[in-house]
């Protein structure tokens, strides 16, 4: 049973980070219809960029950079990639945006270099145990991080004037227009915010895995995640988010042995798939009504 | 079974024997495709449908109207008359209902073949006043589900008749055939005179077969040619090639989807023998150089370039001089570049012979597609010779001239200058119209109303109706439509009146080619409502007087008409137009009418007015008339 | 400006629907099957052979297979390849561990991958849109995991099978040449196959389905089936470039031959290349195949750059590749397939503008 | 036109609603063989919703549905009800703009073609006997149009009223034994209305088919309809002959409301 708890709370802690990226993936998608699949190199970018500064400044002064330069990324995208392609068919936005994930990462590599490189925060990694359910501090610590941030998020959007502003360009582009809300700017920002979330997943990635490639695949991660919500759904990511994390873990752990292991590549898909199969439109997604 | 091939209807026997189904006799575009005719398809229709309207009484010596855009079942329907010994008359689709009751009255038409709906309709509303008239055919059935009256019937419905009347009378067809003699009626074509009612002109088969054979003969015809049917059926130059020579040589015509898809069903076929009025070149050349002028500018100058080549070159062939080497390479660059692919687009890239004729070419149109290296050569013809008697032979072009004396015509020259001939082709006297003939027709030579003289070189070279030339007061010849067609060898011309008799100098009308100056105006953004607006543009005032200029220059090279250049011109408020009786459907001005219409104007003309009102009247397709008042400039010219 | 269509009229509708109805169309189709059979076998090199055409050739295949399903159908597909590794084991099993003749088993192979596709085409049934796009990444994963974790397949967790010799009939196929021959006798049947395909019946309801399903449905296009063809065609198109380009390019089945970058690859191919069209998947292959030959031979050669490391010429790879999927959306949506219609218009019309 | 003979088409009391809004509630048509039968109503009283149920695009909670005498499962999949021989035009343009228009008019034919997937694949055989028989019937259609300079080319670039045409042969090309065109003169000049209105005739006429049609131009309706039907707010408020309908009190007031409303 502890063990059981164990296994389930790690994968909650680490399905809060699940969530982060497909918040994202679904900030973006509700403000402008990209389905950003350069979500998961921008979480590489940023580990790439964090660990570049690190060697030339403190901790604090580098993030800041960090968060700087995602910025500027999230500008160049909008602006540079993205003007073009207003009021395109979803489907050339989500391509264009698979063109850009090959962009970023070339870019983010060739500038500070493929080779692993490992990130220290100096986050401790004391494992303890309540009544033998053991936990880390470091997952702890990013497990609490993520979850700030995603509430973070949410209170940002329900309360605070940009929030809403970007909620209304994300529900009715004309009627965010006509209220005067310039969409590209409101764009901008959408994809700062979610340059910020890679930002942090990175970061916490990085800093367990090393920075290297394999970063980006966490996209990969949160992209069941997604759809299991319902793309256009911040709830539905956040919950999604925590079953896939608990679900993964557990059947890794009680079912991975029996078929011959490695199997949370594939298991989130498989859920996501069953679940579809049943709500084509995920949790929380809204269903579109065919009008002909 | 056939005797002597002299008579159509043996001839197409003849065809079904030798070709068979193996020799394509027609096409038609439709329902997207080529839908093909052998010789027995051919014949086998005719008879179906001959025999069809003999079960309906239809006699040796009846007269069958056809009416329509060209379509198999049509030239069908004149053959079929032919076969019973009757007489089938062409008529024009485009022609107003007054002229169609004239026409329709005056020949005593007993059947008649509509081609659709429409022209079932007009048909209908003149049977109403026509009693003599007993069946109305139509080819195509659509839209015609709810028409009742008794003698309206479809083509094919008549072929099934003609079927079951076949069952019965087996030899009826080879027999009504055979009894076809060479002295018989072919055809009557109205001709649709300048002045006063259409004139129906008698032709013989062994005139018609005569003409035809000449033409095969005089251009080595095969059976393996293309020609376009897509001019009025009515007109002696379809007659002649469509039908006459297609039979003859045994070549296949092909009929257009629809007139709006000429062109491009054009460049499908690739004729091999054109034969088309000036206006139509002039349209082709119009329409290459407007597209010309939307191309981007290297493209241009590529093309301008290449054709000042291919006029060089052609002037030098002309002239039977060699070309120099490096003018040669660049020609056949241009070939590769240019010319070549041009006539691709145009359709023309198989063309082996091709006739201009009705009317004067002007040079430069000529030129243009000579230079191209199109076998294109003028013919002088009318309907009374049908369409024979002077013809250019290769490589003896003149642009001025029109050619040679054909084989078997003699051509003379009437001390009053009028050009008459006798021709194999020579018709046999106009139907009803005794006086007409004995006019026209004075022993064995045609006086063919036209002035012109032969040449040194032995060609014929036409000036204007003979009637119509005249003499200023101060004494100078006056020849209008040699000036006019000088005008309207401009692109912006469409058509020009000359005034000048007994006047102490010429003025002119111009009506500007809508298309060709609305394209120059919006190229310069000069904004215009209507054809009135545009045509009292001072832009377009000046882009004419440089045009009148032109002629005047080439004017006062000529001794003769030296003193006849055009001082002061106005530019119509309308375009002339058939409907209107302002020009005949082959388009030639109604001198008479025009000047009666327009004295207001030609007065102004005459006087130092810097401008003058009218009213115009305009007549809607739907009849209804709408008047409205308009001020027309008027401009001095510079004289040489 | 070399075409002539004067005189190519049609009298029959057999003529009008012939597969390549204008004459100069079929000469060009004749002058580049005589350079693919005759003329290049005998003046490229080996390397040219072996690391370029062949290649060339199997991801035409494969990208003409994804654009049948995205291109004509419109079911984005990110997960292509998995079908491609498919086809490529199922072969070898076949034709390595059961000796079944070479062509049944590349053949087979392509079976097992469509019918491995059409499962995968299932959930298009429910799931529209990204939702489609996201679970067919399901593919990707899931086939490599089996592929990796199953012995039966591939004998060990590297995935790894060698592929032996290859023969027809006795006939040893070892040398470049040959197996270049190989690979265009079966690639030049199946693009004609494939072209007929979408000129035809099913290219229609494809396409029909893509520009706007619901109407099509009411018109009588079977969602269901159509879109079932479409993944087993696509991934049977996809099977067979798997199992030709490891026989005779690879010469070994590996995953990593097949991994989620070549399914994006693919993907690029025919974004570049022009969606919906034949023609665009060749543009397309040959240009993702040229692209690091060109950046290393020439690119970094001008720049005076030999001396670049290898892991930043992978990059700058990735940066032009992506860089170019977004500039082609930008430009020309539809491809470089689009800008050579619109010259082959030009020279049609030629000299006139229109 | 007998209202004797049994109905073609008969919908019984249908309900339907979109999360809780009420669409149709109860409305009850027949559609009898060899007529032109119109739906009119103001904007949202349901008029696309009734043909989409009878599409089977939506499925109605209640109600019944009986085509040719034999009832049909409320829940249907269109192109089973295409089967049936029910074919349909769209309020908003549906051409399939990739294709050129007889590819367009060809898909409508595409219940009739039966060659297998290797046939077509090599052209050969049963495919290109039916490719060329279809395309015949396409062409016989295109004529009947009067749509043949447009043939080859993408319906995409087409203007509004020759694509609305394209559809409507799209709708003829399945030889249907009912059509239903969903507002076939939205958005046309006077022009091409009577185009339309004439060809629509001439389908019914000429072709013999039956018709059932949603359109706004009373004068078209008046002019060319054997029976109306007006709905308001998802009921059917009136039926019966354009004199009829001409003079029913419910039927202008439901428009007077509608210009209020406006």
């Amino acid at each position: 049973m502890a063990f059981f708890l164990e296994v389930l709370f790690n994968g909650l802690l680490v399905g809060i980070m699940y969530s982060l990226v497909a918040l994202g993936f679904a900030l973006i998608y509700k403000a402008s219809d990209v389905f950003n699949f350069a979500q998961g190199d921008m979480s590489l970018f940023a580990g790439l960029a964090l660990v570049g500064f690190l060697t030339v400044m403190p901790l604090w002064l580098a993030l800041i950079c960090t968060i700087g330069v995602m910025t500027i990324l999230a500008y160049g995208t909008v602006f540079i990639v993205f003007r073009p392609l207003v009021a395109r068919p979803p489907l050339i936005l989500f391509m264009a945006a698979i063109g850009l994930s090959f962009l970023v990462q070339g870019i983010g590599q060739s500038i500070w270099g493929t080779q692993p490189k490992g990130l220290f925060l100096g986050i401790p990694e004391i494992t303890f145990d309540i009544k033998e359910v053991f936990l880390n501090t470091f997952d702890l610590t990013f497990g609490g991080v993520a979850g700030v941030l995603v509430v973070g998020l949410v209170l940002f959007f329900q309360k605070t004037r940009t929030g809403r502003a970007l909620r209304a360009v994300a529900d009715d582009h004309e009627a965010a227009l006509s209220v005067g809300i310039p969409l590209l700017r409101a764009w901008a920002v959408t994809w700062m915010i979610a340059g910020i979330v890679a930002t942090v997943a990175g970061v916490a990635w990085g800093s367990r895995l090393g920075v290297q490639f394999s970063l980006s695949l966490i996209a990969y991660k949160a992209l069941p995640v997604l759809i299991l919500g319902g793309i256009d759904s911040i709830t539905g990511a956040i919950l999604a988010g925590l079953v896939v994390g608990a679900g993964e873990n557990l059947a890794e752990v009680f079912l991975g042995p029996y078929v011959g292991g490695g199997i949370q590549t594939f298991f989130p898909y498989l859920l996501a798939l069953l679940f579809l199969w049943f709500r084509p439109y995920g949790m929380f997604g809204k269903e579109i009504i065919e009008r002909v | 079974m056939v005797e002597s091939a002299d008579t159509f209807p043996k001839i197409l026997l003849q065809n079904a024997q030798k070709f068979g189904h193996n020799k394509i006799a027609i096409r038609e575009k439709d329902y997207g495709i080529w839908q093909s005719y052998s010789w027995q398809d051919y014949l086998d229709h005719v008879r179906d449908f001959a025999l069809g309207i003999a079960s309906l009484g239809f006699k040796r010596g009846d007269v069958m109207a056809v009416i329509g855009d060209n379509r198999p079942q049509l030239y069908w329907g004149l053959a079929a008359a032919q076969c019973l010994g009757g007489v089938p008359v062409p008529l024009y689709q485009d022609a107003i209902e007054k002229e169609l009751h004239y026409i329709l009255d005056h020949s005593e038409a007993k059947f008649a073949l509509a081609e659709d709906q429409e022209q079932s309709d007009k048909l209908l509303t003149l049977k109403k006043e026509i009693p003599r008239l007993e069946y109305i055919f139509y080819e195509d059935p659509k839209g015609m589900r709810n028409y009742t009256e008794p003698f309206l019937m479809s083509f094919t419905h008549v072929q099934e008749l003609g079927r079951k009347f076949g069952k019965e009378n087996p030899n009826y067809f080879l027999d009504e055939v055979n009894k076809g003699k060479p002295e018989d009626l072919a055809i009557i074509c109205y001709t649709s005179g300048t002045t006063g009612n259409p004139k129906g002109v008698m032709l013989l088969y062994e005139a018609v077969v005569k003409a035809a054979k000449g033409f095969m003969e005089f251009e080595g015809l095969t059976e393996n040619e293309e020609v376009m049917a897509y001019l009025p059926m009515a007109w002696i130059g379809d007659h002649i090639f469509c039908y006459a020579e297609a039979m003859v040589a045994g070549f296949t015509p092909n009929c257009p989807e629809d007139t709006s898809t000429v062109v491009h069903d054009t460049r499908e076929i690739g004729p091999t023998y054109i034969f088309c009025p000036p206006r139509i070149w002039e349209n082709w050349l119009t329409q290459v150089m407007i597209k010309m002028e939307d191309a981007a500018w290297i493209k241009r100058k590529m093309f301008h370039f290449f054709m000042d080549v291919a006029g060089k070159v052609e002037k030098l062939r002309m002239a039977h001089e060699s070309v120099p080497i490096g003018l040669r390479i660049l020609y056949q660059l241009g070939k590769f570049l240019v010319y070549a692919p041009l006539l691709d687009n145009l359709g023309m890239k198989r063309v082996r012979v091709a006739y201009t004729a009705g009317e004067a070419i002007g040079p430069e149109i000529f030129e243009f597609f000579r230079s191209l290296g199109m076998n294109l050569k003028q013919l002088y013809g009318m309907t009374e010779s049908t369409a024979l008697i002077s013809i250019q032979k290769d490589g003896d072009i003149d642009p001025e001239t029109t050619g040679t004396p054909a084989p078997g015509v003699d051509i003379k020259i009437s001390e009053n200058g009028e050009v008459t001939y006798k021709s194999p082709g020579n018709f046999v006297g106009y139907f009803k119209n005794p006086e007409a003939t004995e006019e026209t027709l004075v022993n064995g030579y045609v006086l063919s109303g036209d002035a012109g003289y032969i040449t040194k070189k032995g060609h014929l070279k036409i000036i204007d109706r003979a009637k119509d030339v005249s003499k200023l007061t101060n004494g100078t010849l006056f020849a209008p439509k040699y000036i006019e067609n000088k005008l309207k060898f401009s692109p912006y011309i469409k058509e020009a009146v000359a005034h000048g008799k007994d006047m102490d100098h010429v003025a002119a009308f111009i009506d500007i080619d809508y298309g060709a100056v609305g394209n120059w105006a919006e190229r310069r953004h000069i904004a215009y409502t209507s054809y009135t607006d545009l045509a009292q543009k001072p832009e377009v005032y000046d882009l004419i007087y440089n045009e009148i200029l032109r002629v005047n220059k080439s004017l006062s090279q000529d001794e003769q008409l030296k003193g006849a250049q055009i001082k002061r011109f106005l530019l119509l408020h309308k375009e002339l137009d058939p409907d209107d009786g302002e020009i005949t459907r082959t388009r030639k001005v109604r001198r008479k009418f025009v000047a009666e219409k327009y004295d207001n104007l030609i007065d102004a003309l005459y006087t130092d007015k810097e401008s003058v009102d009218v009213d115009a009247t305009f007549t809607y397709e739907d009849g209804r008339t709408t008047t409205m008042k308009a001020s027309l400039r008027i401009r001095e010219a510079e004289n040489f | 400006m070399l075409y002539r269509e004067c005189g190519n009229y049609k009298d029959t509708y057999a003529r009008d629907m012939a597969i390549f109805p204008i004459p100069f169309d079929r000469w060009g189709l004749g002058v580049m099957l005589v350079l693919a059979f005759l003329v290049i076998p005998y003046v490229a090199s080996n390397y040219w052979l072996s690391s370029i055409m062949i290649p060339f050739y199997c991801f035409s295949l494969a990208a003409l297979g994804l654009n049948f399903l995205t291109g004509y159908a419109g079911q984005v597909s990110i997960g292509h390849a998995a079908f491609m590794a498919v086809g490529a084991y199922a072969s070898l099993i076949l034709y390595g561990r059961y000796g079944i003749p070479l062509l049944p088993s590349i053949l087979g192979g392509g079976i097992v991958s469509a019918a491995v596709g059409s499962v995968f085409g299932i959930p298009s049934l429910r799931i529209k849109g990204f939702y489609l796009a996201v679970s067919t990444l399901a593919a990707q994963f899931i086939i490599e995991w089996v592929l990796t974790h199953w012995k039966w397949v591939s004998g060990g967790v590297f995935g790894t099978v060698d592929a032996p010799d290859l023969q027809i009939f006795g006939w040893i196929i070892d040398t470049p040449v040959k197996k270049y021959y190989l690979v265009l006798c079966i690639v030049v049947p199946l693009v004609l196959f494939g072209k007929n395909l979408v000129r035809g019946q099913l290219g229609r309801n494809w396409q029909a389905i893509r520009d706007m399903d619901v109407a099509a449905e009411i018109i009588g296009v079977s969602l269901f089936r159509y879109k079932l063809i479409a993944f087993a065609v696509s991934s049977f198109y996809a099977g067979v470039a798997g199992s030709m380009i490891t026989l005779a390019y690879y010469g070994a089945a590996n995953i990593e031959e097949f991994n989620l970058l070549v399914s994006f690859q693919i993907l690029g191919m025919i974004i570049i290349g022009g969606m919906g069209t034949v023609l665009g998947s060749f543009f397309g292959a040959g240009f993702m195949v040229l692209l690091p030959i060109f950046i290393n031979q020439t690119l970094l050669a001008l720049l005076g750059l030999e001396t670049v490391p290898s892991d930043l010429r992978a990059n700058i790879e990735l940066i032009i590749f992506g860089g170019l999927i977004v500039f082609f959306l930008i430009v020309e949506p539809y491809g470089m397939a689009r800008l050579w219609h619109t010259i082959k218009d030009k020279m049609r019309l030629w000299p006139f503008p229109y | 036109m007998s209202q004797k003979t049994e109905p073609l088409l008969q919908v019984e009391d249908i309900h339907i609603s979109f999360g809780g809004l009420k669409a149709l509630n109860g409305v009850s048509l027949e559609v009898y063989p060899g007529e032109i039968m119109a739906i009119i109503g103001p904007n949202g009283a349901g008029k696309t919703t009734m043909l989409n149920v009878i599409n089977g695009v939506y499925t109605p909670d209640e109600g019944r549905i009986f085509f040719e005498g034999k009832e049909r499962p409320l829940k249907m999949k269109p192109h089973h009800v295409a089967a049936m021989g029910i074919s349909r035009t769209f309020q908003n343009l549906a051409l399939f703009k990739g294709m050129d228009t007889w590819c367009n008019i060809m898909v409508g034919r595409t219940q009739k073609m039966h060659s297998n997937l290797f046939s077509q694949g090599l052209y050969w055989g049963m495919s290109q006997k039916e490719e060329i028989e279809h395309r015949e019937a396409v062409e016989w259609i295109i004529d009947f149009l009067e749509i043949e300079n447009i043939r080859k080319q993408p319906t995409g670039m087409l203007p509004y009223g020759l694509q609305k045409r394209v559809e409507l042969g799209r709708a003829l090309a399945s030889e249907p034994k009912l059509v239903l065109l969903d507002e076939p003169m939205a958005g046309m000049n006077l022009e091409e209305k009577e185009d339309i209105a004439r060809f629509v005739l001439d389908a019914n006429e000429e072709l013999g088919y039956t018709i059932a049609l949603i359109e706004h131009d009373m004068g078209v309706v008046m002019d060319i309809c054997d029976r109306i039907a007006v709905l308001d707010f998802g009921n059917k408020i009136a039926e019966g002959t354009p004199e009829e309908i001409k003079s029913n009190q419910k039927v202008i007031q439901a428009y007077l409301g509608e210009a209020e409303g406006e």
